[in-house]
């Protein structure tokens, strides 16, 4: 019964969604802020969701009806099972086992192949094209995520992200090592959830809106609540892998140190997306594999060695 | 002897029957009227040896049994030569596009509009008129009357599934899409799309991610304004020609009443003049700093969007305190101007123009700075100083590419004669080169306003101006923020004038489009196209195509407009034989 | 082409001001907005004034006006302001200044019939004209 | 039921999304709708967000006179968007036609091609009319309930 209650309201799926939507809130009004302008109220979000789920769901005749209905309720699934496996605060997940973080890393690609099944089912051209776009993209963020979380792993000698947050409990300022990689992550993390400068999948002005053009009503609520989940989950496994101090906390104190931890984080892809134009494609791709993976390598590389030298 | 009296004279030496018959209407305006048989003969001495080197636009009109044609024709020093010319309406003209590609545009306007038959016009879909516009209604013709139109019906649906084909079967018409190779993925922008404020369809053959080929429909946005003016008085036409586009209404009204005001001889007092130019500089303002915002915009950075269009909003105070409206200000007259400057909106507008001076000099700090914005514009759009002649690209677009050419310095009107400023020109080439060179222009434009409003002349605002205006014809440039604005009004004594023909910028830009968009990627389209600063309800036309590869082209009809557009193109130096296909 | 000296997140201390600013916003519609004093919105006839001459629509590019006569110099007034452009010609062109043009311009309407307004006459039974 | 239904009416009334269709106006209109969204008036204040696409819009605006070329265009991308759906005439041209009644290639207001919910006159209407003008059609709105 517990776990059910765990699993569904706090902290899972409902307590999730409800932090999602205040998140996609409270990026949206800084974004406004930063822009001299008022912005919406605190429960636009909500609003736009309940709008959705009772709008008409229009199918598109070419579209493949399955996949089409499928691909966000498979992206919102994903974000959430990935959600359970990171610690927020203490040091431990709702359910961790000693491979987890690779499962997450993997559950959190899924949205974006998610994005690619439902472009590339609507049939639509502006769809496949920006479905297109997303998995080109998807190449250029993946590999140096992997590589910025697979820095701090290596230091704490596991691939559990409840051992890492016990391994970094125990040796307080040694994440102060990975922030190198913390850097490529919150890049990453742009790139994962289709942000400016690397909205390209959905970029307006070129393909309306990408995979989603097609979509509407309910699946398209469900698709934004996936990103917007997916935000909310990537800013948490950025904090529990890159700023894991205060885990020694009392809950409600710790609880809140997380909080505060992932809005920072939010804030700062607010910001970023506020003072930068969009890329090309190509630009993304080569911006990525020019200097953010080997950035990432980087902190492998000193990683390595302090291992080898300093920490053993 | 002056520069255009020197032409005259020379007109006059090299063809008999133009002895005293090359009228000299005033400084920099000439007209001659040359019978169709010898008239290639005058058009090219005149571009080729007179060094007319840009083609304003090709009128056309109804007389009678003939149609009469002015071939309007312009030199860097500013001169104007107006060839008029008659031939039988079922008689053929030749095609001019030898001589300027650009004109390809105003010649199908001609056939669309007048029924005029060119000599061999190169291939291309149809401009202005809708997709389903009955034969043989030639809307311009005197005779003709919109009653033969059913009320109901729309243009036909062009591909039916517009949002959910894939393939290139989608362009059914108004022309086949044949030039894209059958690989390629084509998709339709417009006439709905986010990057477009205005509606024109742009079918774009994408290889991957770059753009093979590009057709772009026009005429959405025709609504007829010249025959409908023609039907109404002058005083309804300042407001109907101010209509023709809400960005540029001051240029379009001020270069009809210039054109009205020629005609009937009216001398407009000098504050007058000094209110126009101050109004169109600061509709310059407004228009650059849109421009601005949708420029970042169209590449994703919203929030210049943002932080320009705030700056703008107090232009709009401005013009709303002096004009009483924002856009559409209603501010000309024939004969003069319909609201004074008081000394109250003076001040507030030297205040304004201070603010807007700072808030200026850190976005041109920003478009040098910023990294992404950089990436984004450099490079993209390339027209050369070449392209800009042959193509003969006006505005901005122009003088960005090293062309300065603009009609307030080399053909002033209102109070340009009498206000300091400098010609911006940059040598970027690209739609980095076009950010700056507005960003600079709207420091200019201060000075300007600056100077103007300090400089105000005392006097009466307005003379009166008679409802019939006399027999008479005359031709009037605007510089307007897209670039050079031409009207050309032709008056028959009665209430009503006899013709009005409005050749706005962005029908001259929109030719340079495709050319830049060769070879680029489908990101770059939004951007390139807003470059040029597009306004396509004052054009309402279409253009032609560039392509970059026409390999299997299998119809036989199509073969033989291939082989004569490859011929053509290979006299403007474009070889398409030894073009390869590029591969992503 | 010399490469222009960069500078990525040129605009970030320039937004992060915006911040603590107050937004540029205003708070319209809750707030009523004045429009500058010559602003031309909504136009108003005042029938006493009218002499029929008929000028205004002559001159309106628009055919948004018409005076009907409804008795011996009475002169009923009809504007569409869906089909007025706001302009201010017929302003221009009464001899008598019978037409005047204010500020309003929250004109919107659920209705088009609400659009069109009429503008009667003065009744008979007030004293006829001065002057 | 019926709490859930007032709960989907008062999210439809605060996340009303916008579509902005120029039918062959000149372009004040248009830059109009688009000042209304920049921080001046910033419409995101009521929940207003301009879509690209016509299937996540609940307001179809339009600007501009209908043309014959675009009036099928027009037709179908009201077709597009899916229910419940709003459409808004902004500009008198949008209402009657305006200046360009008459003219041969001009249909007259956007009801000629589809049903319009409110009119916005005005040459242009100026931002605060069209944030005036989509507070009185939300207004309607809420009553009809």
């Amino acid at each position: 019964m517990m776990a059910l209650f765990k699993m569904l309201v706090f902290p899972g799926l409902l307590f999730l969604s409800a932090v999602s939507l205040f998140a996609e809130f409270f990026d949206r009004k800084l974004y406004a802020r930063l822009q001299n302008r008022v912005g919406p109220p605190w429960f636009q979000p909500l609003a736009d969701f309940i709008k959705l789920l009772g709008k008409e769901d229009v199918v598109p005749e070419e579209a493949d009806r399955r996949m089409f209905d499928l691909a966000p309720v498979f992206a919102l699934t994903a974000v959430v099972v990935a959600f359970l496996y990171i610690p927020m605060w203490g040091t431990h997940a709702i359910y961790s086992f000693s491979g987890d973080l690779i499962v997450v890393l993997y559950l959190l690609t899924i949205p974006t192949l998610t994005f690619f099944l439902g472009g590339w089912y609507s049939r639509s051209l502006f769809s496949t094209i920006g479905a297109v776009r997303s998995i080109t993209q998807l190449f250029a963020y993946e590999i140096p995520l992997f590589v910025a979380i697979l820095a701090p792993a290596m230091l704490a000698n596991t691939w559990s992200l409840s051992e890492m947050a016990v391994f970094y409990h125990a040796h307080p300022y040694y994440w102060l090592i990975n922030l190198i990689a913390f850097g490529v992550g919150l890049v990453s993390l742009l790139g994962k959830l289709e942000r400016v400068p690397f909205d390209i999948p959905e970029a307006e002005t070129e393909i309306v809106a990408g995979s989603f053009t097609e979509y509407s009503g309910r699946l398209l609520a469900y698709f934004r609540m996936a990103i917007d989940i997916e935000a909310v989950v990537g800013a948490s496994l950025l904090a529990a892998v890159f700023l894991p101090f205060g885990l020694g906390l009392p809950p409600v104190i710790g609880f809140v140190l997380y909080l505060v931890k992932v809005f920072a984080i939010i804030a700062v892809l607010a910001l970023f997306r506020t003072v930068f134009a969009r890329l090309r494609i190509d630009q993304m791709v080569e911006f990525c594999w020019k200097w953010v993976a080997p950035i990432a390598f980087l902190q492998i590389l000193i990683n390595l060695v302090l291992k080898v030298f300093v920490i053993r | 002897m002056s520069d255009t009296e020197n032409v005259k004279s020379k007109l006059e030496a090299k063809f008999d029957f133009l002895k005293d018959k090359v009228l000299l209407q005033r400084e920099r305006r000439l007209w001659a009227e040359v019978p169709y048989d010898k008239f290639m003969e005058v058009f090219d001495h005149a571009v080729k040896q007179l060094g007319f080197a840009f083609l304003n636009t090709i009128t056309g009109l109804d007389a009678g049994a003939d149609l009469e044609y002015i071939y309007h024709l312009a030199q860097a020093e500013g001169t104007m030569l107006n060839l008029k010319t008659k031939q039988s309406k079922d008689k053929p003209i030749k095609t001019i596009t030898g001589y300027f590609p650009s004109g390809i545009i105003y010649e199908r306007e001609l056939v669309d509009l007048l029924g005029a038959k060119i000599d061999t016009l190169p291939p291309g879909i149809r401009y202005p008129l809708p997709d389903d516009w009955p034969d043989n209604q030639y809307p311009l013709r005197k005779d003709w009357n919109a009653d033969v139109l059913d009320k109901n019906v729309g243009g036909k649906m062009e591909g039916e599934n517009l949002n959910i084909t894939v393939g290139p079967n989608y362009m059914k018409e108004p022309s086949d899409f044949s030039i894209a190779h059958t690989n390629d993925v084509t998709i339709p922008i417009g006439p709905q799309h986010p990057a477009l404020k205005e509606p024109e369809s742009f079918s774009v053959a994408l290889r991957g991610e770059k753009i093979a080929a590009i057709q772009l429909r026009l005429g959405y946005n025709h609504r007829g304004i010249e025959k409908g003016a023609e039907q109404r008085s002058y005083i309804q036409d300042v407001y109907l020609i101010e209509r023709i586009c809400g960005i540029c209404s001051h240029s379009h009204s001020t270069a009809y009443v210039q054109a009205v005001e020629e005609i009937a001889g009216l001398a407009v007092p000098k504050r007058a003049q000094y209110i126009r130019t101050i109004i169109g500089e600061l509709e310059r303002v407004h228009s650059h700093l849109l421009w601005l915002g949708v420029a970042g915009h169209e590449i994703g950075f919203d929030t210049l969007l943002m932080y320009s269009w705030r700056d703008r909003e107090s232009v709009m105070d401005i013009l709303a305190l002096i004009t009483g409206n924002r856009v559409n200000y209603g501010m000309n007259l024939i004969g003069g101007v319909r609201r004074d400057i008081t000394k109250e909106e003076i001040d507030q507008t030297l205040k304004v123009i201070d603010k807007l001076e700072e808030q200026t000099k850190y976005y041109i700090q920003l478009a040098l700075e910023e990294v992404t914005l950089i990436q984004r514009l450099s490079g993209v759009g390339t027209l050369t100083t070449d392209d800009v002649l042959r193509l003969g690209a006006v505005g901005p677009t122009a003088r960005a590419s090293s062309v300065p050419r603009d009609v307030r310095r080399d053909d002033p009107y209102a109070a340009y004669g009498e206000i300091p400023f400098k010609v911006i020109t940059d040598n970027h080439n690209d739609v980095y080169g076009r950010t700056i060179v507005r960003m600079l222009e709207l420091m200019e434009a201060y000075g300007m306003i600056r100077f103007a409003l300090n400089n105000l002349p005392d006097g009466p605002i307005s003379v009166r101006a008679p409802r019939k205006i006399p027999a008479g014809e005359a031709i009037s440039r605007y510089e307007a923020p897209r670039g050079e604005d031409v009207h050309y009004v032709r008056s028959n004594g009665t209430e009503n004038p006899e013709r009005v023909k409005v050749r706005a910028p962005t029908l001259a830009n929109t030719q340079a489009v495709s050319k830049m968009l060769e070879d680029r990627y489908l990101a770059d389209l939004p951007i390139v196209v807003a470059a040029i600063d597009p306004c396509f309800s004052c054009t309402d036309r279409s253009i032609s195509v560039v392509s970059l590869d026409n390999e299997e082209r299998k119809t036989m009809t199509w073969k033989q407009l291939r082989d004569y557009s490859v011929d053509w193109y290979k006299k403007q130096g474009v070889d398409f034989s030894k073009m390869k296909r590029s591969s992503f | 082409m010399k490469k222009p000296f960069v500078h990525p997140g040129k605009m970030i201390e320039f937004v992060l001001q915006s911040l603590f600013k107050k937004p540029a916003t205003v708070n319209y519609p809750f707030e009523k907005m004045k429009m500058p004093e010559h602003f031309r919105g909504k136009l108003n006839f005042m029938a006493d004034k009218c002499i029929g001459c008929m000028m205004c629509v002559k001159d309106c590019p628009a055919k948004a006006i018409q005076i009907k006569k409804v008795g011996e110099k009475r002169f009923e007034c009809d504007i569409d302001l869906g089909k007025c452009v706001y302009c201010g010609q017929c302003v221009d062109s009464c001899p008598r200044k019978a037409l005047e043009i204010t500020p309003e311009f929250e004109l919107a309407q659920i209705d088009r019939d609400k659009l069109k307004i009429v503008f009667h006459a003065p009744e008979p039974t007030t004293e006829p004209k001065a002057q | 039921m019926k709490v859930i239904d007032k709960i989907v009416h008062w999210a439809r009334l605060k996340s009303p999304w916008i579509l902005h269709f120029n039918t062959g106006a000149c372009n004040a209109c248009d830059i109009e709708i688009i000042a209304a969204l920049t921080p001046r008036f910033d419409i995101e204040r009521f929940g207003v967000q301009l879509k690209g696409t016509p299937r996540h819009a609940d307001i179809l605006v339009c600007s501009g006179p209908v043309t014959r070329q675009i009036r099928d265009r027009l037709v179908r991308i009201y077709e597009q968007m899916p229910e419940p759906k709003f459409v808004v005439a902004v500009g008198t041209c949008a209402t009657s036609g305006g200046v360009f009644q008459g003219l041969y290639n001009i249909l007259g207001g956007i009801d000629q091609a589809i049903p319009v919910n409110a009119y916005i006159p005005g040459c242009p209407a100026s931002p605060q009319a069209i944030i005036d003008g989509v507070v009185k059609l939300l207004k309607k709105l809420e009553e009809s309930e």
